[in-house]
């Protein structure tokens, strides 16, 4: 898979994680190309739906990043996500969703090292695991002129 | 023309199936899964559910499939380029094992979509399909065929019928159409030549319930009547009995897009649905289930007769069969023919 | 349709060192709906700025990205420019070219298409954008100061000299707070009364201040700007209008026997009683718990005594409605009883007391009128042992924080005891000296240097009594741990700051969050220390964790300053990020189905109930409403809400969902 | 099951109900839900193990709502369908009365919903055996098998929305499936579109699904979905102590505790 470069969309909140890619940025740390930041108000706004639409449009892995528990703007955004994780994640298990290609994380506005780290990790995470064909093979499927059978 | 019978012998049937696909069409028939029934294309003779009343689905899937490509497009900065589905990639389909209701909704469906514009890719889809019937043997308490002028043996739809003759298990073959004949031409051994036979004593026994003249004439007045309040009560509003009935040919139109590039498809909807009707202004001329459940019976047995000149009822009953919450469209009809006015 | 424009920023070689700026603005001009782009070296210069500002007159733009450096920069730099050409600022997004890009990766093609895409995805969200106004709210310029201690004191009188009325709220009969108590103060040693008394005969008086004493908060509703406090006035048995004061009550009052909890216990009072000689307001409460009349139902001796009769022995408690635009917390704090130190024998030996204590024992306005006489037997201790963190940096008491003022008060007693008894020996068990804090170092070395006052590192692991002395036995942990056994006249103890009894309570009637220690929780540990996570309330003093005076007034009068510039405008305005339910004609009125369990989701209590009522004031529907004031937009709601009848200004459904698309697809 | 007529009966003579919701006997040995205005048709109801229809789905239907004072008969599944919709403001003692049925088929009053509470709280909602080998025998797949055996079990799913219709909890009046601003899930039934108008079905299922199989009991196509809503229910137990249906209270998705144990976030 050389030459394969994967497509990961990362949903962060404003307040820590954005921030904390700025931080990456102010101290210059070099990470991989591949991601590409949506900024939310708080994790608290990430919609599940959101995740599924990204695997549909062709997403090989995605990124989920806020703030610490009990370090919420929000005083408790992050906590509420942290729930509907918990359950949204079992059900993308159980209907056989690859759960290895999303990957969350709380990274601080003061933790710059930790979302090149992040993003590194991620991107060498899907290298292995390669493009997302699965659930391509579904999303983009053409349809068919008779879709019984 | 008058009707071609000829004799299939009992193992005969499979060997038409394998000659079939060696002229690589594709076949749609019924097989059995979770306990249902339903078309699909089949590889081989054996994977056949032989033993049913009915499919849970129609076979109109052939024709008027739940989705289908439109046409797609492509958008560029100022000019959007569309290219309409193409009717010659239709495949050419046989349908095996089709019930003669079914086999007649096929010339409800065309009258619709042949109404007011001709639907090309409706009617290139029919025309590349060959039905072959399988007069019943076997009816349940669904079946009213023969109150909405069908009965089981009924060729009507059908390119070929095969009726199968008693123990015997060997079947006989109406040639129906240019399409039937096109099919024994292939299969020329298989069709037997034979001497007038009698099926009307191998069919099942499906008693006539209502009459459905009488039932049009009174829906006229009916518009207002309680009596839709009284029967949609328990009505909880889905589509099952519009998606699984082989006349029912309301669709929605969708737009699939990613990015530059989408397809417009035209997917199944059903009058059952509230959203149905449902206005942006957010008015909703059918505010209510009993006015849903009207439109249901009203169109079928009403509109249809009176603009199209065909009953959009084939008596299949699966509605009846597929209903969650056992909405009985028998049952309603011969209370509407009952109820006094 | 949209026009929107583009405009790539260079940062000089910041962004341009590694991506193709000319490329990115090249690509963006091929996207549907964009019909200016144009990259140019300093977007935020004010040619860059003017460069966007004629853009928008000139090709009429409807909307803005400007693909440059993070927006947390320079989002406030563009949308005010956007604002200058006539552009809603709303309508103005930023691509983070720098930060997310250019700085975190090498020059090449893959970095430049990841500024392509940047770019893309906030061009179609800029299209899904909606022209938004900031909210205005309307402010109600009068603060609510909750508790009269020196904060409290503080925070009302810089509140009202800003021209702003102030309703002061306290708890016990008299405000003045834990400072009044306090002998002198450190590091200078003047009488706290002293400089207290005056700040507090200056609340009385002035005008704008409204001093409710023996009040609670009873609740609270609303939200910045608009709150309504409900204030619960307990009642005095007495009708403050015509008491004068005199005493003759108080001096007459045959119950005497009560502990005063002024003089921390040490002294008496009376059941009518004036909790201190300089109280304010001073005017006397009758204690219902100890009174004779509320007890056996006869007694009345003040009643009869009283020149202006002005005993109400029938007084009920009374509500009063308030309606404040901001509030100070400033509750403050008490003191660990450190009965839970049985190996100290709090309790079982007199003479074993606690800091606060020490304090009335050395101020002039206390039981010994200032002399240190142990409480036993009135005699003067010749040897006394002050024990520090009596509580404090100890997690097996669970208290694993630092009380702060321990170290200087500790100093302060034992100078104040050398000072007050010539020849008598002072020791202090310590485990660090904490002296931060301007001639607070200095200070301590006096006690030690010029007053000789004896400090031992080490803990005291127990006290006990022996023929009349206590036998105090620590440990000198700079002697290597040598045990050492000092027999003292009389120990105090230094126990632990900790929040005070309610705050807990009060934290959940005001929505606001607190610690572990049930102290109130700033809403930013540096950048926001007086005001809370609920917009309008504010903190001041100790009520936020353990602080000297100092501290606690200059926390004051910051809070103070935060509600003046609330109070400084007419209108509120704020980011109009925030969360709405859609609204849509009859009969749907909205596709809210009222299960209304985003009101549990919701961090700010920001989600009400609105019925939908016909004509005939009939409820045909409830739906869901949010408070424009209360929600802070962080969006919880929305994800949550299943009919997506919930949608966030600035982060809508379709934003964002454009965003995903365009992130991943051809355009 | 004559206590029940009796009790109806009574009920509709004195006016205090307008309609009793019960089942009748329907075509082909089925049972079918009966709406009983005139008390001399209170002899209708019938009740017996066919009786599996979850009631409660009509009590938010506006045309029966609008009928007045409802009663309904109500099995432990209704009851705790009843309790999640009070919950959700749906129905209240006001417009609602429970005629319950108890697991040995006695007739059990209510006074209120509160009673009805306290009562169903007797009973664990528990996922039977034969579901329970279909969950571990899911579990011990390969993620790829799973993903190949919803996608066909999901594939032949023609959105005819009888699943939503048939639960009590899918009371919305614009569903998700029906937000078009932007579409979130598409409308065709192509595998996509299945797939994720299931996923977000059993998301919005969370903490209020009670497990009464109407969902699959209604496909005419007889998918197994409500194995989604069991696993989920499964996995509410693992993490936050399960799921009961209560009248006040936290919810379990909108909710949360600061201690909420994961393990997979970094």
């Amino acid at each position: 898979m050389a030459d394969f470069e994967p497509k990961i969309v990362a949903f962060v909140c404003n307040w820590c994680t954005y921030a904390g890619a700025d931080l990456t940025g102010t101290s210059r740390i070099k990470y991989a190309t591949n991601v590409r930041i949506i900024r939310f108000p708080c994790t608290g706004r990430i919609d599940y739906m959101l995740l599924l639409k990204a695997f549909d449009e062709g997403a090989d892995g995605i990124i989920v990043s806020g703030c610490h528990p009990n370090d919420c703007h929000y005083t408790s955004g992050n906590f509420h996500a942290r729930r509907r994780w918990i359950m949204f994640r079992e059900l993308c298990d159980f209907v056989g969703i690859d759960i290895n290609r999303v990957l969350f994380s709380w990274v601080s506005a003061a933790e710059g090292s930790k979302w090149a780290d992040v993003v590194n990790t991620t991107v060498t995470r899907i290298r292995e695991l390669g493009p997302y064909t699965e659930y391509q093979k579904v999303a983009k499927h053409p349809i068919r002129e008779v879709t019984n059978g | 023309m008058t009707i071609d019978k000829r004799i299939v012998r009992k193992e005969a049937l499979e060997k038409l199936f394998e000659i079939l696909k060696q002229n690589n069409r594709t076949i749609f028939a019924p097989v059995s899964k979770n306990g249902k029934t339903s078309f699909k294309i089949t590889e081989s003779y054996s994977s056949i559910e032989k033993d049913f009343i009915q499919t849970t689905q129609s076979s109109k899937e052939s024709v008027f499939p739940r989705t289908e490509k439109i046409l797609d497009f492509t958008k560029s900065k100022n000019s959007l380029d569309a290219k309409p589905f193409d009717i010659l990639q239709v495949p050419e389909v046989i349908l095996w094992g089709v019930r003669p209701c079914d086999a007649m909704g096929m010339g409800e469906l065309s009258a619709i979509f042949n109404w007011d514009s001709k639907d090309e890719i409706y009617n290139s889809r029919l025309s590349k399909t060959t039905i072959i019937g399988f007069s019943c043997f076997k009816a349940d308490e669904s079946c009213f065929c023969t109150s909405v002028g069908g009965n089981p043996g009924n060729i009507e739809g059908s390119d070929i019928l095969f009726t199968r003759l008693g123990e015997s298990g060997d079947w006989l073959a109406e040639i129906i159409t240019e399409k039937g004949v096109a099919i024994v031409a292939i299969a020329q051994d298989i069709f037997q030549k034979t001497e007038n036979q009698d099926k009307n004593k191998y069919l099942a026994e499906v008693p006539v319930k209502f009459d459905r003249e009488t039932i049009r004439k009174k829906l006229d007045a009916f518009f207002e009547s309680e009596e839709w309040v009284e029967q949609s009560l328990k009505c909880i509003g889905c589509g099952a009995c519009a998606y699984v009935c082989p006349t029912c040919a309301c669709f929605d139109i969708q737009d699939e897009i990613h990015g530059k590039s989408g397809s417009r498809v035209r997917c199944w909807d059903s009058c059952g649905i509230s959203q149905f009707t449902l206005h942006t202004s957010g008015h909703n001329p059918r505010a209510v289930q009993s006015q849903r459940w009207r439109q249901r019976i009203m169109h079928k047995f009403s509109y249809m007769p009176e603009r199209l000149s065909v009953y959009g009822c084939t008596g299949c009953g699966r509605c009846s069969r597929a209903c969650p919450v056992d909405m009985n469209i028998l049952e309603h009809l011969i209370s509407i023919q009952e109820v006094t006015l | 349709m949209s026009k929107i424009g583009v405009f790539v920023c260079h940062c000089g070689e910041n962004i341009s060192a590694t991506v193709d700026c000319a490329k990115v603005a090249e690509t963006a001009a091929g996207y549907d709906g964009v019909v200016y782009s144009i990259d140019y070296k300093y977007m935020c210069s004010d040619p860059g700025q003017s460069l966007i500002k004629s853009a928008i007159i000139e090709k009429g733009l409807t909307g803005v990205v400007v693909a440059s450096c993070s927006p947390r920069m320079h989002e406030p730099t563009f949308r005010k420019a956007c604002a200058e050409a006539g552009l809603n600022p709303y309508m103005c997004e930023m691509a983070n070219l720098r930060e997310h890009c250019s700085w975190v990766h090498e020059k090449g093609d893959a970095t430049t298409e990841k500024a392509i895409d940047l770019v893309r995805i906030l061009v179609e969200k800029v299209k899904k954008n909606h022209s938004l106004n900031a909210i205005k709210v309307p402010v109600t310029k009068t603060a609510l100061v909750i508790g009269g201690g020196i904060a409290g004191i503080q925070a009302s009188l810089d509140i009202a000299n800003s021209g702003h009325k102030v309703i002061l709220i306290e708890r016990d009969p008299s405000i003045g707070g834990h400072m009044s108590q306090l002998s002198e103060t450190f590091p200078t040693l003047d009488c706290s009364q002293c400089i207290l008394t005056p700040r507090m005969v200056e609340v009385a008086q002035h005008e704008n201040i409204t001093l409710y004493t023996y009040a609670e908060l009873e609740s609270l509703e609303g939200f910045v700007g608009n709150f309504k406090a409900k204030i619960r006035r307990k009642s005095k048995s007495l009708d403050e209008k015509i008491c004068t004061g005199c005493g003759q009550c108080t001096t007459k009052c045959p119950v005497k026997k009560i502990p005063s909890e002024f003089n921390e216990g040490l002294g008496k009072r009376t059941a009518i009683y004036v909790p201190f000689p300089q109280a304010v307001p001073n005017k006397p409460v009758i204690d219902r718990v100890n009174c004779t009349y509320y007890i056996k139902g006869k007694c009345k001796v003040c009643e009869i005594v009283c020149p202006t009769k002005a005993i109400r022995f029938d007084q009920e408690d009374t509500i009063v409605e308030a309606e404040v635009g901001a509030i100070v917390v400033a509750t403050g704090f008490t003191v660990k009883q450190p009965d839970f130190f049985p190996e100290y024998g709090f309790g079982k030996y007199p003479d074993v007391i606690t800091g606060l204590q020490f304090e009335r024992l050395a101020s002039a306005s206390g039981p010994t009128l200032g002399e240190i006489r142990r409480p036993s037997d009135g005699k003067v201790p010749e040897k006394i042992v002050f024990i520090a963190c009596a509580g404090s940096r100890d997690p097996a008491k669970g208290i694993p924080y630092c009380s702060k003022i321990c170290c200087m008060y500790i100093a302060k007693h034992a100078m104040l005891y050398q000072h007050k008894v010539h020849g008598g020996k002072s020791y202090v068990f310590y485990m660090d000296i904490r002296a931060g804090g301007k001639m607070y170092e200095e200070f301590v070395r006096r006690a030690i240097e010029d007053d000789g006052v004896n400090y031992i590192r080490g803990r005291v692991s127990r006290i006990y009594e022996k023929n009349g002395k206590l036998i105090v036995k620590g440990a000198d942990t700079l002697l290597g741990a040598m045990p050492v056994d000092i027999d003292a006249d009389m120990v105090v103890l230094a126990t632990a700051g900790i929040a005070n009894e309610g705050s807990e309570e009060l934290a959940q009637k005001l929505h606001t969050s607190y610690d572990s220690y049930h102290f109130f929780s700033e809403a930013h540990p540096k950048l926001k220390p007086v005001e809370t996570n609920t917009a309008g309330i504010f903190l001041a003093g100790a009520c936020q964790s353990p602080k000297d005076i100092p501290e606690s007034v200059a926390m004051a009068s910051g809070a103070a300053v935060k509600v003046a510039c609330l109070f400084s405008q007419d209108e509120l305005t704020r980011e109009p990020l925030i969360a709405v339910v859609n609204r849509q004609a009859a009969p749907v009125f909205s596709s809210c189905v009222g299960c209304f369990l985003c009101v549990s989701a919701c961090p700010y209590q920001a989600i009400e109930k609105e019925e939908i009522k016909n004509r005939t004031g009939e409820v045909i529907k409830t739906i869901a409403k949010v408070n424009p004031g209360l929600c802070q937009g962080c969006g919880t709601c929305v994800a949550f809400c299943r009919t997506k009848s919930i949608d966030i200004q600035g982060y809508t459904h379709e934003e964002m969902y454009s965003e995903v698309m365009a992130l991943l697809n051809e355009y | 099951m004559d206590e029940l007529r009796k009790r109806a009966k009574e009920l509709l003579e004195s006016k205090t109900i307008s309609v009793v919701i019960g089942y009748e006997e329907g075509t082909y040995n089925r049972t079918r839900a009966l709406f009983v205005e005139k008390p001399e048709e209170a002899s209708k109801l019938i009740f017996d193990s066919r009786c599996v229809l979850n009631l409660a789905t009509y009590i938010t239907k506006q045309e029966v709502k609008a009928k007045g004072k409802m009663a309904i008969a109500a099995t432990i599944p209704v009851m705790r369908s009843i309790i999640q919709l009070a919950y959700e403001f749906q129905v209240s003692d006001k417009n609602l009365l429970v005629l319950g049925i108890t697991p040995e088929s006695n007739l059990m009053e209510f006074k209120d919903l509160l009673e009805v509470e306290t009562y169903i709280h007797k009973f664990e909602i528990e996922i039977n055996a034969s579901y329970r080998e279909k969950l571990d025998k899911l579990a011990g797949m390969t993620q790829t098998e799973r993903w190949k055996f919803w996608i066909d079990e999901l594939s032949p799913c023609f959105k005819c929305y009888a699943c939503r219709a048939a639960c009590p909890m899918c009371y919305c009046h614009r569903c998700t499936v029906d937000f078009n601003q932007p579409q979130w899930i598409p409308v065709p039934s192509h595998e996509l579109g299945n797939l994720e108008w299931h996923i977000m079905r059993a998301v919005h299922l969370m903490g209020r699904c009670i497990d009464c199989d109407g969902c699959a009991n209604a496909c005419p196509l007889g998918i197994p979905i409500n194995l989604l809503n069991k696993r989920l229910l499964e996995d509410a137990k693992r993490h936050f102590g399960g799921y009961q249906p209560v009248l006040k209270g936290d919810h379990l998705m909108s909710t949360f505790k600061p201690d909420d144990k994961e393990n997979f976030i970094r």
